[in-house]
């Protein structure tokens, strides 16, 4: 079975490094703040406890008043897999560093939640629309959008 | 030892063979093949009988193409039936999910096992009420294991009596 | 890319949309290329043709209406995808199905798979230009798969066969025969695949070190399914994180080596065998039982959230579900292999040749429906 | 002003234009050819009756055509576990009219941006070399249109004229898809002239003439006998040069679309589309004379070529059933690095054999071999034959996909 690390597991290993990255009033999950992604990102994938070698899955959920941007993480070689969230306050002008050049999978997903979602992610290699054609009116995936 | 052009030779043989084989399509129109009891056709048999006007199929319908129209009788006993004036589904959106023959609690809609309903028209492809009325009786078993007991095989016409879980 | 810049010899490049509209692109897809001659300097996926917004339309269905979304995603492997929607959803309901459904599931997803493998092997070697003749000799296997879906659930494509604990349909009378003609039929069947395929000299050499992908890349790229496997990464959920009764099962996960379209094509072949196994053993310990529990048709399950996962025969299918406690998911992500296999697509195809481009593509075993969603 | 009348007219008026550019062709081959040599009891060819002749024959060559493309399709439909056309005519025979009316009767589009004269030329240009060759081929010993003495050479000269029309279609198409199908043709037929010709070659030395009635006179053995290997390289030649598979590279479906005559609809893509079935016809005509024996005379003697041509016809669509395709690289390298060095070998080898046998039955040179000669020929080619396939793998290069699949641990499946 793929082993879940759950928050109590990933905290005390960030802590060390990473002491005011993480947002610790969550109570059920990780959140990191959007400024340290990156460095989480390359500890999270360099890290030997970690070895999170591929980004199994990115996702967004718009929650009115924030996006919540979901990364759940895997290592093929330990066989455990963890998720940590980014918050990203406010509908206008969302902006996160990306993920590509540590993960490379990262690209088209990416790309997917720019275009249903508006999340811009900076230092993207191709930050274009995937599915829908440039200038499309909107985010599709926004509660707003009808 | 391998000899160059083998592998393509045997490629060769294995067409050959099915050239001298009887072929594994069949002519359409001319031959059909046999469906299932259980398969799902695009039209629908409604036992209007059975039929309650409860709605809880165009509940159940994902895309709501299920439209009920009644009305209670002048003097409406408790736990009478309603009277249906309008009862049509417009096969034209049906994705044939069999999820309304899933949920009706009284077996009065059931799958029918037509599969040779194109037309010209997106509007003729709306079953009306009468057309529901005067069609062929001949349910399939989808969701329906009360009729697979009996050996039921989808190709004979059932009254309202027989289509049911339970006799009226 | 850009169409007017010179070439070392002083040529121009050549810019070829292959698509939307094309006869190997397996869909609305396309592919914009950038040639020198025959070698591909650049190739762009474009695509979106066929999306139809199944997150946000399961937004405002019922949990159970969803299950009719996912069997449109990956159209020819409808069933791993009603079982990966319905694997997060009963990790969020916290149901669990009876034992007799859980084989079931496993013994319609197992058929699914090869079905699904037979069309990527089929289109495959078509792109590789033998006529149709391969293509239909797996139509050929892939029809009887069909009708044995069509007795257990009455449809052929679109199954909605998975329901919230359980299955929609119990076996039919009669199925144990015909899945038991069908395999022992479909073991020769394979042979002769192998025969018409795997020795001819002219796939061998248009697949043998064609368009190699390390595992490395195919880990960082977040490759999964048969192409990670055929890298030589020994990654597949049903062993390295069993669900349903597959920890019960004994199969072997087929590996590649180098990862090129030859080991891709390979990979998939045995897979099917392994298939043909698991189908076995679950017909042979098939528990009797109930094969689906009483769940609420609008089911509401707690708030929270939930990311179920299978290995489709694509790759890694998750659903990624949001609950707001109503009867509609408040947000449904697809995790969609086929989707993600496309980031390595630039990078098998450049420096190869213009027909390397559509049997890469066709190694890599996309399907649009689940690209596009 | 006056180009843009024509232009506009070119179109309309194509069905006319096949026909008289096609007449003066045939009327070519009729001054060329002067006088033209009447054999035998079957003396009809003269005057009038020369286009009466040339008419039944280009009328025979069209149903022929019509018929193949139905032929093909029953055939390559069963080997896919399919029927086939099966609903014009009995048992569909007629299906191949059917399209022929359907394409005929659909509308002639020319692409805007096209070179419109070039345009609807390229079909005729790809339609009449293949007509032309028919003029040397004998039907039964002796009968032929026009009995050249170079005939075999005046075959591959001629044939090669279809790649000119080949590349203008694909070039006027003004069509990305069409330009890589006319370069790829191009570069196709250029290397497969070459051990085509080598391997002709071969037969002419061991017949003594170019002349198509004197190779088969000299068949006291049938020539596939006697070289084996020639016969395999011609066949390969000739479907890349027929574009069929496995060389189908310039009308590749799964990767340019149609290739050169991806524009090209009714009347002249049927032009098109038939020239590739009379080719195959007329080059299955031409092997069949070279290699599967003589010609007999009668009726009883054109229905035996015709069953010898079936049997070649039958291998190109086989192949075609079966095989997939290679790629551009491989092509060319399969015919300048395996088929040109064996065609060389296998020219010296009964170049050899030749001067060999000449020597022990006492032989003039230019005087046809008897069947004891040829017999010990054959022994000495298909024992080349023999030892050419066993030693092929072994050359490094060709059995590579063996020992890397071996390296991996995967051996290639498939026996039994």
């Amino acid at each position: 079975m793929t082993l879940e690390l759950t928050k109590e597991d990933i905290v005390p290993l960030l802590v060390d490094q990473f002491k005011d990255v993480i947002d610790l009033d969550a109570d059920q999950n990780l959140y990191i703040n959007a400024e340290n992604l990156h460095e989480v990102c390359l500890f999270f994938r360099d890290d030997p406890q970690f070895q999170m070698d591929m980004l199994r899955y990115l996702d967004c959920v718009d929650y009115i008043d924030h996006f919540e941007l979901r990364y759940a993480l895997l290592s093929l070689k330990k066989n455990q897999s963890a998720i940590f969230k980014v918050r990203l306050w406010g509908r206008d002008s969302l902006e996160i560093p990306s993920v590509v050049d540590v993960w490379e999978g990262a690209n088209l997903q990416e790309r997917e939640i720019y275009d249903l979602m508006g999340v811009e992610f900076t230092n993207h290699p191709n930050m274009k629309r995937v599915f829908l054609w440039e200038g499309f009116p909107g985010h599709p995936l926004r509660k707003d959008f009808l | 030892m391998r000899i160059f052009g083998v592998g393509a030779i045997k490629g060769l043989i294995v067409t050959l063979k099915y050239l001298l084989r009887p072929t594994f399509t069949t002519q359409y129109p001319e031959e059909k093949l046999n469906t299932s009891p259980r398969f799902r056709g695009n039209n629908f048999v409604w036992y209007e009988e059975r039929c309650t006007g409860c709605s809880t199929c165009a509940k159940a319908c994902p895309l709501g193409i299920i439209r009920i129209v009644t009305h209670p009788e002048p003097h409406q006993q408790v736990g009478s039936d309603y009277q249906i004036d309008v009862f049509d589904i417009d096969t034209g959106r049906c994705m044939f999910c069999a999820l309304c023959v899933e949920a009706c609690p009284y077996d009065a809609l059931h799958m029918g096992g037509d599969f040779e309903r194109a037309d010209y028209v997106r509007e003729d492809l709306v079953i009306t009420t009468d057309q529901l009325r005067e069609g062929a009786k001949k349910p399939q078993t989808q969701f329906r294991p009360q009729l697979e007991e009996i050996g039921y095989q989808g190709d004979e016409e059932l009254d309202e009596h027989e289509a049911g879980r339970w006799s009226l | 890319m850009n169409e007017s810049e010179k070439n070392s010899d002083g040529t121009e490049s050549v810019l070829l949309n292959l698509g939307p509209q094309h006869p190997s692109t397996h869909g609305v897809f396309r592919l914009r290329t950038l040639l020198d001659g025959e070698e591909v300097i650049d190739v762009e996926p474009i695509f979106g043709y066929l999306h139809r917004g199944s997150s946000k339309l399961a937004e405002e269905r019922s949990y159970t209406q969803v299950i009719t979304l996912t069997d449109r995603l990956d159209y020819l492997a409808g069933m791993s995808n009603n079982l990966a929607y319905i694997t997060a959803l009963e990790k969020l309901t916290e149901i669990s199905p009876p034992e007799r459904a859980r084989y079931l599931r496993v013994i319609m997803v197992e058929l699914m798979r090869i079905a699904s493998h037979l069309m990527g092997i089929g289109f495959l070697i078509n792109d590789l230009g033998a006529w149709i003749t391969p293509l239909m000799h797996m139509f050929r296997e892939r029809e009887k798969i069909l009708d044995l879906f069509e007795m257990v659930c009455g449809a052929r494509i679109t199954f909605s066969y998975m329901r919230l604990g359980g299955v929609s349909h119990d076996l039919p009378i009669g199925f144990e025969k015909s899945i038991n003609e069908f395999l022992d039929d479909f073991e020769n069947k394979i042979k002769e695949y192998e025969n018409l395929l795997l020795g001819n000299e002219i796939i061998l050499s248009r697949m043998v070190g064609v368009a190699p992908l390390t595992g490395e890349r195919a880990i960082n790229c977040s490759v999964t399914g048969p192409n990670l496997r055929a890298s030589g990464v020994d990654w597949d959920l049903r062993k390295k994180d069993p669900y349903e009764i597959y920890d019960q099962i004994d199969f072997e996960v087929p590996l590649g080596e180098k990862g090129d379209n030859w080991d891709r094509l390979v990979v998939r072949i045995e897979e099917m065998k392994q298939s043909v196994r698991i189908i076995r053993q679950c017909m042979y310990g098939l528990p009797q039982g109930p094969y689906r529990t009483d769940t609420d048709f609008f089911v509401r399950p707690p708030e929270g959230e939930a990311y179920g996962m299978v290995e489709a025969p694509k790759g890694e299918l998750g659903f990624y579900l949001v609950s707001d406690g109503t009867i509609a998911p408040y947000r449904m992500g697809i995790r969609s292999p086929s989707f993600i296999n496309l980031t390595v697509l630039r990078e098998l195809c450049v420096g190869w040749k213009l027909a390397d481009i559509i049997v890469n593509f066709g190694t890599l075993d996309i399907n649009v429906g689940e690209v596009d969603r | 002003m006056w180009a843009k009348w024509i232009a506009k007219m070119q179109t309309r008026l194509f069905n006319i234009a096949v026909l008289i550019l096609l007449t003066p062709v045939f009327l070519l081959v009729y001054i060329i050819k002067e006088p033209i040599v009447y054999y035998g009891s079957l003396n009809i060819l003269s005057g009038i009756n020369f286009f009466i002749g040339l008419f039944i024959l280009v009328n025979f060559l069209l149903v022929v055509t019509t018929m193949l493309t139905f032929v093909e399709r029953r055939l390559v439909a069963r080997m896919q576990n399919r029927i086939g056309p099966n609903r014009v005519g009995p048992f569909g025979i007629l299906q191949g009219f059917a399209d022929l009316i359907k394409l005929i009767t659909k509308e002639d589009l020319v692409p805007t941006l096209a070179n419109r004269t070039v345009f609807s030329l390229a079909p005729i240009l790809i339609m009449a070399p293949v007509l032309l060759m028919f003029a040397v081929i004998p039907i039964l010993p002796g009968f032929t249109i026009a009995d050249l003495d170079i005939g075999i050479f005046y075959v591959v000269a001629i044939t090669s004229l279809g790649s000119l029309g080949v590349f203008a279609a694909g070039w006027a198409s003004n069509s990305k898809y069409s330009l890589y199908g006319a370069v790829r043709g191009v570069a196709q037929l250029v290397s497969y002239e070459v051990p085509l010709v080598l391997s002709i070659c071969t037969i002419v030395l061991l017949a003594g003439s170019l002349n198509l009635n004197q190779i088969t006179g000299a068949q006291e053995i049938p020539f596939i006998l006697v070289q084996p290997l020639a016969f395999v390289i011609v066949l390969f030649s000739v479907a890349a040069e027929l574009n069929r598979t496995p060389f189908d590279l310039n009308e590749a479906d799964s990767e340019i679309v149609a290739g050169f005559h991806t524009e090209y609809s009714g009347t002249k893509f049927a032009l098109i589309y038939g020239t590739e079935y009379l080719a195959a016809f007329g080059w299955s005509v031409v092997i069949a004379i070279l290699f599967l024996g003589r010609l007999e005379p009668g009726v009883g003697g054109f229905l035996i070529l015709m069953a010898k041509t079936s049997i070649i016809l039958f291998l190109f669509f086989w192949f075609r059933g079966t095989w997939p395709r290679v790629r551009i690289d491989q092509i060319l390298a399969i015919a300048w690095k395996i088929m040109f060095p064996l065609a060389t070998i296998n020219i010296i080898v009964t170049g050899g054999a030749i001067l060999l046998v000449q020597s022990l039955f006492n032989l003039k040179s230019g005087t046809p071999l008897g069947l004891q000669p040829l017999a010990i020929i054959a022994i000495i080619n298909i024992v080349l034959f023999v030892v050419l396939l066993l030693v092929l793998p072994l050359i490094k290069g060709l059995g590579r996909f063996d020992d890397e699949l071996k390296a991996r641990g995967l051996e290639i499946k498939g026996g039994n």
